[in-house]
């Protein structure tokens, strides 16, 4: 008894932190609480076994299963304060309180009849009582509960799973892949020269030059090829960047945004 | 047998011409072979008819096979003389419909096999309901009997055709399913008293309690009086008539309308006598009203369809008041009345069908002096009005009088009240024909042509029928008769209601049988 | 407390006597599950489709065939108690008259639902299902998942997975095992809504409100099971009746047991006003999922509401009678009145089923058991029956709807849907016949059963409720009718409606379904005696 | 035994009002697990009271099933999350009326 | 031979039903046709009568049964007929006179392209108007009785396309309709009360039925009657008819058809017998009549209006004697056959002025008419001569009984037919002086002239009965030969002798005569009608037909009109508006409760939440409370 009035304020208190922690995270510690404290009343109360797999299932597994997912989808995230839905939080609280008060005051405070307790349902053992009920009785359930790990396992992979659809591609291949294609088409297999090798500018719209000082028009990214905005390297740059100056205060007097 | 193939061969007619390839011509072939199939059920009722004993007042022809033992439902056909007056209208008017049908210009031309299809299903159904001697059978038809009328007047009728549609529907499907509530209660009666069956012949011999009784009835008596339109449930009808066309608004009115009046009798009043005396004197409020309402609404109605509708309203308010005034005279009055209600009904919607179609518009006011220019017409919608309107030498005379007179026993002031409904029959009648077929020539009247050889081959079997039945109704009233005694002899308290005897009998029997020769 | 002892000490666990004969149909729905979900791992991806179908389709055949064999074979326990069958698997299950005939049923509905499944012809080639689910909607990943066509071949074994579960749910004849039936059944419900290939939004979101809503309630269902062992010491139902007919423990723990286990088993056959789920979910999940669910959940919970009810709290019917009445009439009226003004076809339907929940609990609370040496329908077998006709007619209405379609694949507004009679008669036609169906008109189906259950309704005593039951049929009638307005009696809008060939799977579904719907109609004895067969449940 | 079965709806009710107010899916699950925790505390309190074992094998069923039922209900969540970017509740509500 | 009787009404009805069914073709000799037929029953009639005048007096009723009618429980009817000596001189007037206006119609409907039509409805007209006096058989005189009613709406609206002519047959035929009531009332009562409707059984029945029963049977009968015969209160159908063709004013609405509400009561005279309440209200309602119909006859300036407020008078002096019982019977039978003579004489020789006159109908436009038609003149003359009671002709000698009798019921009765009698004189010599006399008021594109052959013939034979009819009283003839089928009547002993009561009666017609001829024989007429503020109240009214129709408006039509516009609004917005409304209410029933379907799924497990707990908490309430 002294155990559960011990911990039962402390269940009840972990229990509303899961209603008015703005903090998901908050939330579930809150609630890892509730979850231990619940496994020393099993075992309070003649469950030994449950005791353990509270501890192992629930709080090791599944509560850190949440915990995972929070971290997955952010840990910071907190609620609004602001309820959207108008009425939800003070009808939820009256009907909480209805369902509360009425089960309370009905069945809470009217079980009746002697405890038998478990000391002879125990007597081999409570896993053994266990799992005598487990593999008699309920045998087919236990069964059953398979198809449920099956579906859960199956779920995780369908919705959380995503398979490869093509095959990785190793280093190997790819230089094969290279090779092949220059022997086929001819394409270079090495990378590209950069934009302004021997040339005088470096600028992106400036083609490498090749030794003998032909351009190479590969050297550019070819979005700019496409734009026309290719310099070519003979031009004398002088009187294009003067001219280029004339045209941008012509361009500035005319307003801003003016046509080129 | 013969019952079970009369109702089978327009049903699978109509499947033959559902699965008729669609024709894009002239679409004569699924007209000629609806026009075949109606034909060969009306050789079909006929052999039946020479079957068929008039002197017996049981039911005939009768055969009855197990169909749903969990619900002691039977596949179980026989018809008394009421049921054959019935089935004859059905198998009599649909030739006369569907020849009439062949001009009727459909919204989507491709659809004519469907649109005789439906008519034939229809009146296949309309067979079976009034030939089956098992409730389960009977609700199951009457209620089937809907779908094939929505569909011909959703598809087929006027603008306002979809609201029309959906309102008939739902009328009559509320109708329907408080009767289902009863005849689920017709089961679990006859369940704990042993067996259950639906038979008619085990259901009349069940024991009700009072209240079980008087709810069974009002379950049955609600469907019944949607589908015959009795004051106040009557609204559906002018809708639907006003947009149906006018083949439609035959086979919904002179046939399907009366499987409610025939419901009355055979099993309204035929399951739940006790009740149905005890709901008499409402009922025959109601019949009266009906009869005066609708005869006032009639008058006041600018469409012709609408009008009919009004008039069909106040002449099912002359039935109900026949069935429920419980005399053997108004009863025969009343089944006699059906038959000939629906020659008359016919004739009036089909002509005036006619007339619409070839003017482009129902309303009275469009018209004017169409005798002028189609007289064959004019003098047979006047040959239907006044059969209407119950002249004497017309058949529909000879049901109405029958009627008020064994009515009069019965009640003075409901015969009295309910003759009011003659003037106002004269009233509705006369100043239709007046406004569209006298006087000078209304313009745009200019295209009713007079009818056509077609038509008029298909007009006059009904009117040689109202004429012919107004002077010799007696081989039908022959048949009706003996069925009419036996359902008498159930009605009221203590087993059988009697007719009133005539409070001061001629001591002198009529000179006729005293002295004329035969 | 002896934890201590050690292993050899303790006496043998007795081996448990499992019937494999009965059971047969369960493990075979099973053992085709499991074998579709190896058939996952290692089949190669070309075939596994077919394969999987294949797996299915012969599984479900032959649990069927077991089925029918299983049912031919149930001995007369009782003959006063006109029950048959018998309690097998340590007391977990009853495999009886009832349960074995929603096997049937169940097993019915899956395989006409494992043929919708595997319609490969209306996606171009590919199921309706998303090829890869952990893709965001409109990524490129997706659209190179749907380049490969990569698909889901778990939904088989998901759905199966969900079969027996159901199957195990209706014959249940413990709470516990009970309620792990209600797991496995759900959890691969849960899935397979989420799983659609179009409209991914909208499925997720199903999928989600499902399982919140679902997990909620089956808690409360649980809470109700815990009771229901406080009061009487055990989860065997029998074990329950006698604690209730005993009167013996706290009369208030009973209560509140009977109102939260009806709340779980109300919320699965989407009872008002634990509907809520039904139109946002139906609306949302792949077509044929919506069908399976629809025709197979309900017939599950129903039974299993049936069983629990009559079985255990029978001998406290006059508690719980009136609580169902009072949500009978609240479920047909709302299903009736809110799908007057829906625009969505499977919203429509969804809130027609809610409806039908309605009707069947009016013949549930007839509570009607007959008695002996009669033939009478009683609430049980006018149940059975009911549930096979609805089942069959969603199926097939659901199956039209897969094939109305416009570029954004299905189109379920309605609007659309208008002139669908002039474009495509037959199939129009078919859907007009599942509404009349539905609308319980004569010659189809859906009226025997509404005869039957006002009958066992009737029966019961509650002539009032039935009348109260006719009058909502007449308002769900005219939202039926209206569908039938729309498709037949008004021009289409633009182009109007496309409707896309089916493959035969579905276009043998459909016309199973028509046949079967009216067949029922005109010839519903053998089924209906198969029902009635079935009598009660074994205790 | 009164004051187990009080601790236990208690729970169970500030659970069930948690799922309520919350709008995080995953506080809302959790809420769920904190139901089913009071249901088993009501599993093992009742099975000492009838003096058998069933119930805590129901409870140990619960654990498995909640087990079970958290994989399959944190992807099914995760999935919406990868979809909007969020895990609220609310947002997802485009299905309605 | 009198087995074959059912032929009086077969050969009529065979040949209308074929010249309507046999088209255009008939046209050229569907005249002939018709008037063959109608000759055919006559003279078939004339030999029934032969026969009957060669049977005793008791064998004098032959009935025989066609066949039977209706015949279910209790309702039995037979198609009887039975020929006596009532039936015999009605089948005798009828064919008699309709065959001459048959033959006069021949000439008179000659440019109407419907003519073939028009002697069909003769036909059927004769036939069914034999039919009504044949009737053994009150069902199968109602038949008859509607018949003529059909036959008279279709005459009367024979020329449709005036829609003045279209509205006088609808009005007829309904006003018929509202005495109907009567008629159809009464069959039913005599079928509740005597389990038969059979005239014969009826009226040996009624005496032993008690008086109240007689009452009702005779005041329901009566109200046929003033349906048909148009007396006060329904009289006011019969001067719109006259828009029907002249030919059938004189046949039906003059000579035949109206007298048959006269036929009806004389036929139920063991019903009215044993009604003393029942005779009273056939006295007054033939007095008023009287009195009204020669109100009016003096006031129409149209010439045929005329003539039918004198058709009235005359009916209305029938039903007076009808009332007096069987001493007026017989009386009421001569009045009836002789009028039947002068009237269709005189409404001949209205057609044919009017033939003359390029169918103008207003007298005010005639005058000196007797140079421009000779014969027409002199028939119409012996017409007039009959109808004032000038002594020696027919209805000298029928009026002169009724009036009569008339004070030996009553002194106030028979003053108020005595005043009718000089009334009468009044108008009818108005009506001479302002149609042959004075001066030319011809409008100037007329040009009268004396009809054709085949018109005056008729008219000279008519003529010659109005002067001769009256030898059916010779020695009593008719009073005895009708005496088996009405009863011999008591006769009262006058005051004054006889002889000095009908020189009363000459004296007063001769008065009416003097001031009729000082009024308008000596002044010139105005020729056009003075403006209704010029003249007397009394005429003003009796241009207005005493007000009927406006009476008819406000008490019947206008309220049935207001009730059927309310009740069609009541239909619409009420009754169905209920039910279209209840569909709107749960159109909005069904978008409220959509609503809380708000796509939150907190909001759903809330709704679901309080479910749970609302279920708990009425699950536990019992035990809690």
């Amino acid at each position: 008894m002294t155990t559960f009035w011990l911990l039962a304020p402390i269940m009840v208190i972990a229990a509303l932190g899961l209603l008015f922690a703005r903090k998901a995270v908050h939330a579930a510690l809150a609630l890892a609480v509730v979850m231990i404290s619940l496994a020393i009343l099993y075992a309070a109360q003649g469950a030994p076994f449950l005791f353990a797999v509270q501890i192992i299932v629930y709080t090791g597994a599944i509560m850190m299963l949440f915990l995972f997912v929070l971290m997955l989808v952010g840990v910071e995230s907190s609620e609004a304060v602001r309820e959207t839905i108008s009425g939800q939080r003070l009808f939820a609280t009256v009907i909480g309180l209805v369902f509360g008060i009425t089960l309370v005051l009905a069945v809470g405070q009217t079980v009746t009849g002697v405890v038998v307790g478990l000391g002879a349902a125990n007597e081999n053992g409570n896993p053994y009582g266990l799992a005598e009920l487990l593999f008699g009785k309920y045998v087919l359930a236990f069964e059953f509960t398979s198809a449920l790990l099956i579906t859960a396992a199956l779920g995780a992979m369908v919705l959380a799973h995503k398979e490869r659809l093509t095959p990785r591609h190793t280093q190997a291949d790819l230089a094969a892949r290279r090779m092949r294609e220059y022997a086929e088409t001819g394409r270079h297999p090495g990378p590209a020269p950069t934009p302004g090798v021997f040339a005088r500018h470096n600028a992106v719209d400036t083609p490498a030059l090749l030794p003998d000082g032909t351009p190479l028009e590969e050297s550019i990214s070819p979005s700019i090829v496409e734009r026309g905005q290719v310099r070519s390297g003979f031009d004398d740059d002088i009187d294009t960047v003067v001219d280029q100056l004339a045209t941008d205060e012509q361009r500035d007097s005319d307003g801003f945004g003016g046509e080129k | 047998m013969i019952l079970t193939i009369l109702a089978a061969t327009p049903i699978a007619g109509a499947l033959i011409l559902a699965l008729l390839p669609r024709e894009t011509g002239s679409h004569l072939r699924a007209k000629t072979v609806a026009l075949g199939v109606s034909l060969i059920t009306l050789a079909l009722s006929l052999v039946a008819l020479a079957k068929f004993d008039p002197e017996s007042g049981g039911y005939q022809l009768t055969s009855t096979h197990e169909w749903i033992s969990a619900f002691g439902a039977h596949y179980a056909v026989g018809v008394n003389g009421i049921g054959i007056t019935l089935v004859l209208l059905t198998t009599v008017l649909t030739p006369i419909v569907l020849l009439a049908a062949f001009g009727d210009r459909l919204p989507d031309p491709r659809s004519t096999n469907a649109y005789f299809a439906w008519m034939l299903a229809v009146e296949g159904l309309a067979i079976g309901a009034f030939s089956a001697t098992d409730a389960f059978l009977f609700y199951v038809l009457f209620e089937a009997t809907l779908i094939p009328l929505y569909f011909l007047i959703g598809t087929f009728g006027g603008p306002n055709r979809s609201y029309a549609a959906v309102k008939f529907l739902i009328y009559n499907l509320v109708g329907g399913l408080l009767m289902l509530a009863a005849i689920v209660g017709l089961y679990v009666v006859s369940s704990r008293q042993g067996e259950a069956s639906y038979l008619l012949s085990d259901l009349q011999d069940l024991d009700y309690s009072q209240t079980t009784e008087r709810l069974l009835f009002l379950g049955f008596m609600a469907a019944f009086a949607i589908k015959a339109p009795l004051f106040p449930l009557h609204t559906w009808l002018p809708d639907a008539a006003g947009q149906a066309t006018p083949g439609t608004s035959v086979l919904m009115v002179s046939v399907v309308d009366k499987i409610g009046t025939f419901g009355m009798i055979i099993w309204c009043v035929g399951l739940f006598p006790e009740a149905a005396d005890w709901a008499s004197p409402v009922i025959i409020v109601l019949a009266v009203i009906s009869i005066v309402y609708g005869a006032l609404l009639a008058i006041g109605q600018d469409d012709i369809r609408r009008l009919i509708a009004f008039t069909s309203v106040s002449h099912f308010g002359f039935i109900i008041l026949g069935i429920f005034a419980f005399t053997t005279t108004s009863m025969a009055g009343a089944t006699l009345y059906m038959f000939n209600h629906g020659l008359s009904t016919a004739a009036l919607f089909l002509v005036t069908g006619i007339m619409i179609a070839r003017r482009g518009s129902a309303r009275i006011s469009d018209f004017g002096g169409v005798q002028k220019i189609a007289p064959i017409l004019s003098g047979v919608l006047l040959i239907a009005g006044l059969s209407s309107l119950s002249l004497p030498g017309l058949a529909p005379f000879v049901s109405e009088f029958l009627v008020l007179a064994g009515t009069f026993t019965r009640s003075i002031p409901a015969a009295a009240v309910a003759t009011l409904g003659i003037v106002l029959a004269a009233l509705y009648i006369l100043i239709m024909y007046q406004r569209t077929m006298t006087g000078p020539l209304k313009e745009g009247t200019e295209g009713v042509t007079d009818l056509e050889p077609r038509e008029i081959a298909a007009l006059t079997p009904a009117i040689v029928l109202i004429i012919g039945l107004g002077f010799f109704p007696q081989p039908m009233l022959n048949a009706i008769s003996p069925a009419i005694d036996t359902v008498m002899s159930h009605v009221g308290s203590n087993g059988g209601k009697s007719d009133p005897a005539p409070k001061s009998p001629t001591i002198v029997d009529a000179p006729a049988e005293e002295e004329g020769g035969h | 407390m002896k934890t201590l002892i050690t292993a050899t000490d303790l006496p043998p666990i007795k081996a448990p006597e499992i019937e494999y004969a009965l059971l047969g149909p369960l493990f075979i729905i099973a053992g085709a599950a499991v074998l579709g979900v190896i058939i996952e791992a290692f089949w190669p991806r070309a075939t596994r489709f077919w394969t999987q179908v294949v797996v299915a389709v012969v599984g479900i055949i032959a649990a069927l065939a077991d089925t029918v064999w299983v049912y031919t074979d149930l001995d007369k326990v009782d003959a006063d108690l006109v029950a048959r069958g018998k309690v097998a698997a340590e007391g977990a299950l009853s495999v009886d008259g009832p349960g074995v005939f929603t096997w049937g049923i169940l097993l019915v509905f899956g395989l006409l639902s494992m043929l919708l499944f595997a319609e490969r012809r209306l996606e171009g080639g590919m199921s309706a299902f998303t090829g890869r689910a952990a893709d965001a909607p409109g990524s490129a990943s997706e659209a190179e998942a749907i380049k490969l066509r990569v698909e889901h071949t778990e939904v088989f074994p998901l759905a199966l997975f969900a079969l027996v579960g159901m199957m195990l749910f209706a014959t249940s004849n413990d709470l516990l095992t009970m309620f792990v039936a209600l797991e496995v059944l759900s959890l691969p419900l849960y899935l397979l809504c989420g799983l659609a290939r179009r409209r991914r939004l909208l499925s997720q979101e199903a999928a989600l409100k499902y399982f919140l809503l679902g997990a909620f309630s089956s808690v409360f269902f649980l809470y109700g099971i815990a009771l229901a062992y406080g009061y009487a010491g055990s989860f065997e139902l029998s074990a329950i009746d006698t604690a209730v007919s005993n009167r013996s423990g706290s009369e208030n723990m009973l209560l509140a047991s009977i109102a939260l286990i009806a709340v779980g088993l109300l919320f699965k056959i989407g009872a008002a006003p634990f509907h809520t789920w039904t139109p946002d979910v139906y609306q949302g999940a792949p077509t044929p999922v919506t069908a399976f669910m629809a025709a197979g959940t309900k017939a599950a919970a129903f039974i299993a509401l049936l069983r629990v009810f009559f079985v255990a709290f029978g001998g406290s019917q006059w508690d719980w009678r009136p609580m169902i009445v009072a949500i009978a009439i609240i479920t047909m009226f709302l299903g009736a009145v809110v799908s007057i003004s829906q625009t969505d076809v499977k919203r429509m339907l969804a809130y027609s089923s809610i409806a039908h929940a309605g009707f069947l609990l009016v013949g549930f609370v007839g509570a009607y058991a007959g008695v002996a040496g009669s033939d009478r329908v009683t609430s049980v077998s006018s149940t059975l029956f009911y549930l096979t006709v609805y089942g069959i007619s969603s199926i097939g209405a659901f199956a039209i709807v897969t094939l109305v379609r416009d570029s954004g694949g299905e189109t379920t507004h309605l609007s659309k849907w208008a002139g669908l009679g002039k474009k495509s008669p037959w199939l129009a036609g078919a859907f007009a016949l599942f509404m009349l169906s539905f609308a319980g008109i004569p010659l189809t189906g859906g009226f025997i059963g509404k005869w039957g259950v006002f009958s066992a309704a009737y029966s019961g005593g509650f002539w009032w409720l039935v009348v109260i039951g006719v009058l909502v049929s007449a308002l769900a009638a005219y939202f039926y009718v209206r569908v039938i307005v729309l498709m037949f009696f008004t021009d289409p809008v633009g182009d109007g409606p496309t409707v896309a060939v089916p493959s035969l799977l579905t276009t043998v579904v459909i016309i199973i379904a028509a046949l079967g719907t009216v067949g029922l109609g005109i010839i519903p004895g053998p089924v209906l005696d198969l029902a009635q067969h079935a009598g009660a449940f074994v205790r | 035994m009164n004051e187990y079965i009080t601790l236990s709806l208690i729970l169970f009710t500030i659970g069930a009002v948690g799922v309520l107010v919350r709008r995080n899916a995953i506080v809302v699950f959790m809420c769920i697990e904190l139901m089913l925790n009071a249901t088993n505390l009501a599993f093992v309190s009742f099975s000492r009271q009838h003096g058998n074992l069933d119930g805590q094998v129901a409870a140990f069923f619960v654990m498995v099933v909640a087990a079970a039922e958290v994989v399959v209900g944190l992807s099914i969540i995760v999935s919406i999350y990868r979809t909007r970017r969020s895990t609220s509740v609310d947002d997802a509500s485009l299905l309605k009326s | 031979m009198f087995d074959l009787q059912w032929l009086l009404i077969a050969i009529p009805l065979a040949s209308g039903a074929l010249l309507l069914i046999w088209g255009k073709e008939a046209d050229r000799f569907g005249h002939l046709i018709g008037t063959a037929a109608s000759a055919a029953s006559f003279l078939f009639g004339v030999v029934l009568f032969a026969a009957l005048l060669g049977k005793d007096a008791e064998a004098r009723s032959q009935s025989t049964s066609l066949f039977t009618w209706i015949d279910t429980g209790t309702f039995h009817v037979e198609m009887g007929f039975t020929f006596d000596q009532l039936s015999g001189l009605f089948v005798l007037l009828i064919t008699g006179v309709g065959t001459l206006i048959h033959v006069y119609s021949i000439g008179y409907m000659e440019h109407d392209p419907r003519r073939r039509r028009f002697f069909a409805y003769l036909n059927i007209f004769v036939a069914a108007m034999v039919t009504l006096v044949l009737a053994s058989d009150y069902l199968v005189l109602f038949l008859g009785w509607e018949g003529v009613g059909l036959a008279s709406y279709l005459l009367i609206g024979f020329w449709q396309h005036k829609p003045s002519a279209a509205a006088a047959a609808k009005k007829a035929f309904v006003v018929n309709r509202v005495g109907d009531i009567g008629m159809a009332l009464a069959i039913m009562l005599m079928f509740a009360q005597f389990g038969t409707s059979a005239i014969h059984a009826v009226n040996a029945a009624a005496p032993g039925a008690g008086d109240g029963v007689a009452t009702a049977l005779g005041l329901l009968l009566l109200l046929g009657a003033c349906g048909k015969s148009a007396q006060v209160p329904l009289q006011s159908w019969l001067l719109d008819a006259m828009e029907g063709p002249t030919p059938v004013s004189a046949l039906i609405h003059a000579a035949t058809m109206v007298t048959a509400g006269v036929y009806l009561v004389v036929r139920s005279g063991g019903v009215f017998d044993s009604s003393e309440a029942a005779r009273t209200a056939v006295m007054i309602v033939g007095l008023v009549t009287l009195l009204a119909g020669a109100w009016i006859g003096c006031a129409k300036d149209d010439i045929k209006k005329a003539l039918a407020g004198s058709t009235m008078s005359q009916i209305g002096y029938m039903m007076l004697a009808a009332g007096l019982g069987p001493a007026g019977y017989p009386f009421a039978i001569f009045h009836l056959i002789t009028h039947g003579f002068f009237k269709a004489n005189m409404f001949l020789g209205a057609g044919s002025v009017m033939h003359g006159m390029n169918d103008d109908v207003d007298m005010r436009h005639y005058g000196a008419l007797r140079k421009a038609m000779p014969i027409t003149f002199a028939t119409f003359a012996l017409g007039y001569l009959a109808i004032i009671g000038f002594p020696g002709f027919s209805g000298f000698w029928s009026k002169d009984k009724i009036i009569e009798t008339a004070f030996g019921e009553n002194l106030w009765v028979g003053l108020g037919a005595l005043l009718g009698a000089g009334v009468t004189a009044f108008y009818m010599t108005r009506l001479m002086m302002m149609t042959f006399f004075g001066d030319k008021r011809w409008k100037d594109d007329v040009h009268p002239h004396e009809s054709p052959k085949v018109m005056t013939y008729p008219l000279i034979a008519l003529g010659a009965l109005s002067l001769l009819g009256g030898l059916l009283l010779v020695g009593d003839w008719i009073v005895e030969w009708l005496e088996p089928v009405v009863g011999e009547g008591e006769h009262h002993e006058l005051a004054i002798p006889a002889i000095a009561l009908t020189g009363i009666i000459t004296l007063v017609a001769a008065s009416g005569v003097a001031l009729g001829y000082f009024t308008y024989g000596t002044k010139p007429i105005a020729a056009e009608t003075p403006a209704d503020s010029s003249v007397s109240v009394f005429t003003r009214a009796g241009r207005h037909e005493l007000y009927g129709n406006q009476i008819n408006d406000a008490v019947v039509v206008r309220p049935t009109t207001h009730l059927t516009r309310f009740l069609v609004w009541l239909d619409g917005k009420g009754i169905d508006g209920f039910v279209t409304g209840l569909a709107d209410r749960l159109g909005e029933t069904s978008q409220f409760l959509r609503k809380p379907q708000t796509g939150f799924v907190r909001s759903y497990a809330l709704t679901m939440f309080g479910g749970v707990a609302i279920l708990v908490l009425c699950l536990l309430a019992v035990t809690l409370a």
